[in-house]
């Protein structure tokens, strides 16, 4: 039944290319998928859901959808929630609402069709599909210098995905099917063993190949341009949804097929992240508008997850850095997708979004405020949001291997370092904060529009997952077990 | 008697200067004449070795039909050529290669 | 240990409802007070109840994270303090802020604070109490920025918030090394490890190392040097919160955790470098905050310097492995610091928010009856003996660092003489003498909502001392006669050295730029940490992510890949007779190396 | 073919080549280009290819060349003014012409096998004409000693190029109606 989920975005998009009005189909379809992938997230656990097709007969290739575990269900959770609010909050341009709805539709049909495939080959080629309306919508309608930028993104994302390509058609050619559960079967149970060179070189190229693709430094720096340039829904769904891909495929696939592989480049991936932290980090406080401080922020918190998928590779029997890393996703994303519709929101009230230029917005967007300082307490990680809890928990996961008789492994000096990223985070956050909402109101803050009653809506659909999963995370934990 | 050899390096001969021919004269119309002495070496270099290589007695017919082949699509060549140097005169009113650079990268 | 939900979620729930459905109705203050007053007294009913209830939060294989209200001498009694001042705090409030615009926003604060401060006395585990602990941090941050349409309010805030960050990150560390070492999150599971030897099992240096750690995090909470800035610039915030979050209790969780941690794993953990530099950090933040205050022209800074003063002096106590001492100043600290506070606000408010000392003068006979509640505080503060609460509490700490440190002794004298000595100075500049502005000149005596609760603070910080029974306080042995010598000394001393110098003086006689500019800590903060090793270090890294990673290593592939790209592309010059060439040429290449290489 | 008949018409062939290249006017060097496929065909007739020879002369120096004739005439292409010749080309072409031609002294250095053709007496076409029904006009030919080359050339199309022959016609067609569709005038674009 998961087709129905990933397909239905893509019926609302061939009705909206045949003349259905865009914005209400796009929502109503949305709506209807919020409902069905809540229901699916919450009873994950049953055989209702999985669907395959045959596509080929050798190799085996099934149009496979199903609940691998319960880290597809949450990745569904979040797709639903995020393409709701971003088809709710968004404005699209006039006479571009055919474009501007149909990617968010083609875009959240990608993003689901991968989450949910079982296989590996319609897992990586959804993904694709999702990534050419980004391409299409940054060249088209973005903001500055949309069409380098779009080159930018494009050139990096799909070397990326060919180095990830090649990466998984070994990891295929290794096992003999495409199907990920039987692989991750036959390497627990012990028939499938990958000689631990090739690992290696399995590895390196997963990491780089999904590495590219969630902007891990190196690779990063597509990103805060990309997303400072991008319509505000493609912002959302790229930055909160897509991106979730890499480390899906990370943990789906690396951690558990290349265990060795991963070990053996563990402490390089830990001095990446910890650029990713502190690196991107510095460089977010040093942004001077809302919209790339968004996008390097946004860049930054991905060493979390990385920090929790070391945690996982550290620490392989445990749970810990498994719950940690798919909490955090969903609260990375949902929370980011949050900060980008208000910073658009902000954009359309003011006309800006630099900080020089606002200030005092607290005064006539009272809701806004109030919406806004959720959303940015919760990226800093403040307690009793989903994000805290997500942090909290990978620094345990991190600290999970430690014993105090042998001293500090190189994975907890990088989780102490890694919560250093926690005041850098709280620095940039709250400058950004101070100089939107507070002090003397400006010219273009003293008469700016509240939020309107489909922005409440969409604010809160994001922000009421944040909050309960943050007041009570057992919510999402136990949908994971 | 004229030995393979000789027929092979007349028709050499007859190539290069063709290629020459190609490579320095910027008349199109003379370019592709050239172009047709180049294809008429090979055709004399497979009338050679047909000769020179008899098949049961005959000579090889097969190379003679590839010779029969390539005037005809080199007849075919030649109409779509010059209806294109045509075609092309009518456009740009000139038929010098150096002023043809629209292929410019 | 229904009552133990409904202290906790009381507050949070009331201030939803105020700021989620009621809004801009004027009934909210009401609301939020009676709230807060039976917030009140179901800690009271509470006292002397044990046990511990909670729910499982995250719950992960074998890490089970639980929410649980911890019940014991220490959380109930601490929770009386909170709700005690917090609702004394609530009514004080409803005059103060009764002119104020936002004035439903702030009392959401109040509540907001009021459940995180309820979690973090009542919280049975780390993670739980480092929830409420940023929570505490944010509901600060709240209500320091109430005014935030001022410029130096809204820094405040933003201040407040990254110095209690920093403590967090260290705090965070902590209690990781802590779980790392001992397995335990909670504060029953460290007791159990701490009684079968744990800790002398453990590693010391880490071991140590952990406790120093956490108490990174007390040092962010109740501003220890040199993370003591932010609390000065927070009384930007209305009076009445600075009173309850920046003098009474927010600040004091600092001790409160160091003192649970204490309870939890035993004074043996601390008894190594860990507890030297707490107790020393502690006498410094004592004697430099103590310094600062004599300089001070504000009457709110002088106050809440003087906080730092004795947060200082409790810290040291903790660090000196005598816990009680620290817990039990904390317990009188809280009510006479919170009634100078408040008297500080009725001061304010009637002088039209005039805050500088120098501009009051001769309120005692105006404003008689805040006069003597704030004298009744100043009292207890310098710690006149015998009468005042201030004083018992004092000794014990006098004592603690008497058998600890003589240098720590010393420090805890002088600081002694200090604090008479601002105090009187403040007292005699602003209430006595004759008034030196009209704001002065015209300040009325405030409504019974206002002085109500000075009074019953003033009760409280004369006789505080003494309900320690009831009140389930902490209260350690009696000191030495030795150590009272000392204290009447230095008492003796500061009063008569603040009271003829300061008398009848229109301007400050003493000037110190060295202890006015606060001992330049805040400029170098902003000029050195801040300009230098944060925004300038954050653009050299900003541009060399531009330059190196985005402009060399990805834009130098890029450029590469142009530049060969031009190349090719002027082998495309469109000339037929180039093409040609080029072609004939490979074909001779390739003739050549078939045939002839 | 004697020997100096085959230098002789190699003389012509080779000289009418150069002339192509080297005369100014493109009528000069389409004369050329006949004068040079006249000496081909004297050579292909003396390698006994009768009916590739004839061709030739029929189908380029008659056909082809009259076309390039008819081209030239009506787009009034007079002589080139001055030899502008860039001199990178001519000695790019020169250059590549001698290598071509050090490659082709280098390759036909050594004497190759066959260098003499083979005889084809009576006696050789009569022991051919086994291969070929009794009744046919080839075998007759051979049998009484002649070379029946259109046959021959006609046997071998029909049969075994069978297939080549129709699509060959089929390109022919298609150049055809290409030729028309190109020469067709352009209506002028509405713009």
């Amino acid at each position: 039944m998961l087709s129905l989920i990933v397909f239905l975005p893509i019926l609302a998009f061939a009705a909206i290319l045949l003349g259905a009005p865009a914005r209400r189909t796009a929502v109503a379809a949305a709506a209807a998928n919020l409902v069905l992938g809540l229901w699916a997230t919450f009873t994950w656990k049953s055989g209702f859901w999985s669907f395959s097709v045959p596509v080929l007969e050798t190799p085996s290739l099934n149009l496979a959808f199903g609940m691998i575990d319960g880290m597809s269900a949450v990745m569904i959770a979040l797709s639903v929630i995020v393409t709701l609010a971003a088809t709710l909050s968004s404005k699209a341009p006039e006479g571009r609402e055919k474009l501007w709805f149909g990617s968010v539709l083609l875009m959240s049909a990608g993003a689901l069709g991968a989450f949910a495939s079982t296989d590996m080959f319609f897992f990586f080629a959804f993904h694709e599909l999702a990534l050419i309306p980004t391409f299409l919508m940054i060249g088209l309608l973005g903001r500055g210098d949309r069409r380098e930028i779009a080159w930018k993104v494009t050139i990096y994302l799909s070397l990326g995905s060919i180095v990830l390509l090649a990466g998984l058609v070994w990891v295929a050619n290794l096992a003999g099917t495409f199907d990920m559960p039987s692989m991750i079967a036959a390497v627990s149970g012990g028939e499938l063993a990958i000689d631990p060179a090739v690992q290696t070189s399995i590895a390196a190229l997963l990491i780089v190949g999904f590495g590219a693709l969630v902007s891990l430094f190196p690779f990063h720096s597509w990103a805060a341009p990309a997303y400072a340039s991008a319509p505000a829904p493609i912002a959302m769904l790229h930055a909160g949804v897509l991106k979730k891909f890499g480390l899906y495929g990370l943990i789906r696939i690396a951690v558990p097929i290349v265990p060795e592989g991963m070990q053996s480049w563990l402490n390089v991936l830990l001095i990446l992240l910890l650029c990713n932290l502190l690196w991107v980090g510095m460089c977010t406080i040093s942004q001077k508008r809302l919209d790339a401080m968004l996008g390097n922020a946004s860049v930054m918190h991905m060493g979390y997850i990385f920090l929790a998928i070391a945690a996982m590779v550290v620490t392989p029997g445990s749970t810990l850095g498994f719950s940690a890393a798919v909490l955090l996703m969903f609260a990375h994303g949902v929370s980011v997708a949050l900060l980008y519709s208000l910073a658009d929101r902000i954009e359309r009230a003011t006309g800006t979004l630099d900080f020089a230029d606002l200030g005092g917005l607290a005064k006539s967007s009272p809701a806004l405020t109030f919406i806004f300082g959720i959303a940015a307490f919760t990226a800093m990680g403040l307690t009793v949001s989903a994000n805290f809890v997500g942090e909290v928990l990978v620094f345990l996961s991190a600290f999970e291997s430690y014993d105090p008789a042998a001293g500090l492994a190189p994975i907890q000096i990088a989780c102490i370092l890694a919560i250093w990223g926690v005041v850098i985070s709280a620095v940039y956050m709250l400058r950004a904060f101070r100089s939107i909402f507070h002090g003397p109101a400006t010219g273009a803050t003293r008469a700016a529009p509240d939020l309107a009653v489909t922005d409440r809506l969409s604010a809160l659909l994001l922000a009421l997952p944040l909050l309960c999963i943050g007041l009570y995370p057992n919510l999402l934990l136990n949908l994971l077990k | 008697m004229a030995s393979l050899n000789d027929y092979l390096l007349v028709s050499g001969l007859l190539f290069a200067i063709g290629l020459a021919g190609v490579v320095i004269r910027r008349n199109i119309i003379i370019v592709f004449m050239c172009l047709e002495l180049m294809l008429s070496a090979a055709n004399l270099s497979l009338i050679a070795f047909s000769r020179f290589n008899t098949l049961e007695g005959l000579p090889d017919y097969n190379g003679q039909m590839l010779v029969f082949m390539v005037i005809a699509v080199a007849a075919a060549e030649v109409a779509v050529g010059l209806a294109i140097i045509v075609a092309l005169y009518r456009s740009r009113q000139t038929i010098h290669t150096d002023e043809l650079t629209t292929l410019k990268g | 240990m229904t009552l133990a939900w409904i202290l906790f979620y009381l507050p949070i729930v009331t201030s939803a409802v105020n700021q989620l459905v009621l809004r801009r109705n004027p009934v909210v203050p009401y609301v939020a007070t009676a709230a807060s007053a039976l917030c009140f007294l179901i800690s009271l009913v509470l006292l002397g109840r044990e046990g511990e209830v909670g729910f499982n939060w995250a719950t992960i294989g074998d890490l089970n994270i639980r929410i649980a209200l911890k019940l014991d001498q220490l959380s109930t009694g601490m929770m009386v303090i909170v709700t005690g001042v917090g609702l004394l705090v609530h009514v004080f409030s409803l005059a103060y802020m009764r002119e104020d615009k936002a004035v439903n926003r702030y009392f959401s604060g109040l509540g907001l604070f009021m459940f995180s401060m309820t979690g973090i006395v009542l919280s049975a585990n780390f993670i739980m109490m480092f929830i409420f602990w940023e929570l505490v941090g944010l509901s600060s941050y709240l209500l320091i920025s109430h005014w935030y349409h001022k410029n130096s309010a809204a820094d405040a805030a933003k201040k407040a918030f990254l110095c209690n960050r920093l403590g967090d990150f260290s705090f965070m560390i902590g209690v990781l090394l802590l779980w790392g070492i001992t397995g335990h999150l909670t504060f029953e599971g460290l007791r159990e490890w701490a009684d079968g030897g744990g800790v002398a099992a453990a590693p010391a240096g880490v071991l140590g190392a952990a406790v120093l750690c956490i108490f990174g995090g007390a040092m962010g909470k109740s501003a220890q040097v040199p993370l003591h800035v932010w609390l000065p610039d927070a009384m930007e915030g209305p009076t009445p919160a600075s009173a309850l979050i920046h003098a009474a209790t927010m600040v004091a969780a600092g001790v409160y955790m160091l003192f649970r941690l204490q309870l939890s794993i035993g004074s043996d953990a601390f008894d190594n470098f860990a507890g030297t530099t707490i107790a020393w950090i502690g006498g410094i933040t004592a004697l430099l905050a103590a310094l600062m205050a004599t300089q001070q022209d504000d009457i709110k800074r002088i106050l809440a310097y003087s906080t730092l003063s004795q947060l200082g002096y409790m810290i040291m106590a903790v660090g000196l492995l005598a816990g009680e001492a620290g817990m039990f100043h904390l317990y009188t600290h809280a009510w006479f610091k919170a009634l100078l506070f408040l008297g500080a606000g009725a001061v304010i408010f009637a002088c039209h928010h005039q805050q500088n000392i120098w501009k009051m003068g001769g309120l005692c006979g105006r404003m008689p009856i805040t006069s003597a509640t704030f004298a009744a505080g100043t009292a207890a503060l310098v710690a006149i003996p015998y009468v005042t609460s201030g004083f018992y509490s004092k000794e014990e700490i006098l004592a603690a660092a008497y058998s600890g440190s003589t240098a720590l002794f010393a420090i805890a004298v002088v600081v002694a003489f200090l604090t008479a000595f601002y105090m009187t100075r403040a007292f005699v500049v602003a209430f006595l003498g004759k008034s030196r502005s009209d704001d002065a000149s015209h300040a009325r005596e405030v409504k019974p909502v206002m002085w109500v609760p000075l009074a019953i603070l003033a009760v409280l910080s004369l006789i505080s001392a003494f309900l320690t029974g009831p009140l389930n306080a902490y209260r350690p042995h009696e000191a030495s006669l030795i150590i009272v010598a000392a204290s009447v000394v230095s008492l003796a001393l500061g009063l008569a050295a603040g009271f003829f110098l300061y008398r009848g003086k229109n301007k400050d006689p003493l000037n110190i730029p060295a202890f006015r500019e606060r001992l330049y800590f805040d400029g170098i903060y902003d000029n050195v940490i801040v300009r230098y090793f944060q925004d300038a270090t954050a653009a050299i890294v900003h541009f060399l992510d531009e330059f190196l990673i985005n402009g060399l290593l990805a834009g130098g592939a890029a450029r590469a890949s142009q530049g060969f790209g031009n190349l090719f592309r002027r082998l495309h010059g469109g000339s037929l007779q180039a093409y040609s060439f080029a072609f004939g040429l490979g074909v001779l290449l390739v003739i050549y190396f078939t045939v002839f290489f | 073919m004697p020997q100096y008949l085959f230098w002789f018409f190699a003389t012509i062939m080779l000289i009418g080549g150069l002339a192509v290249v080297s005369f100014k006017n493109p009528v000069a060097s389409a004369i050329s280009v006949v004068t040079c496929f006249l000496g081909l065909a004297g050579l292909f007739i003396g390698l006994s290819a009768f009916f590739v020879g004839i061709i030739q002369i029929l189908v380029y120096a008659g056909a082809v060349m009259v076309l390039f004739l008819f081209i030239i005439m009506l787009l009034d292409i007079r002589a080139e003014k001055a030899r502008n010749l860039s001199w990178l080309a001519t000695a790019g072409g020169v250059g590549l012409v001698a290598f071509f031609t050090i490659q082709l002294v280098g390759v036909l250095g050594e004497p190759l096998p066959n260098q003499q053709a083979p005889p084809l007496d009576p006696e050789t076409m009569a022991a051919a004409a086994e291969n070929f029904r009794e009744d046919t006009r080839i075998a007759q030919s051979l049998g009484e000693g002649g070379l029946p080359d259109v046959h021959l050339i006609g046997h071998k199309l029909f049969t075994e190029y069978n297939l080549p022959l129709q699509i060959l016609g089929v390109l022919l067609l298609v150049a055809t109606v290409g030729v028309v569709v190109l020469s067709k005038r352009q209506p002028e674009r509405e713009s």
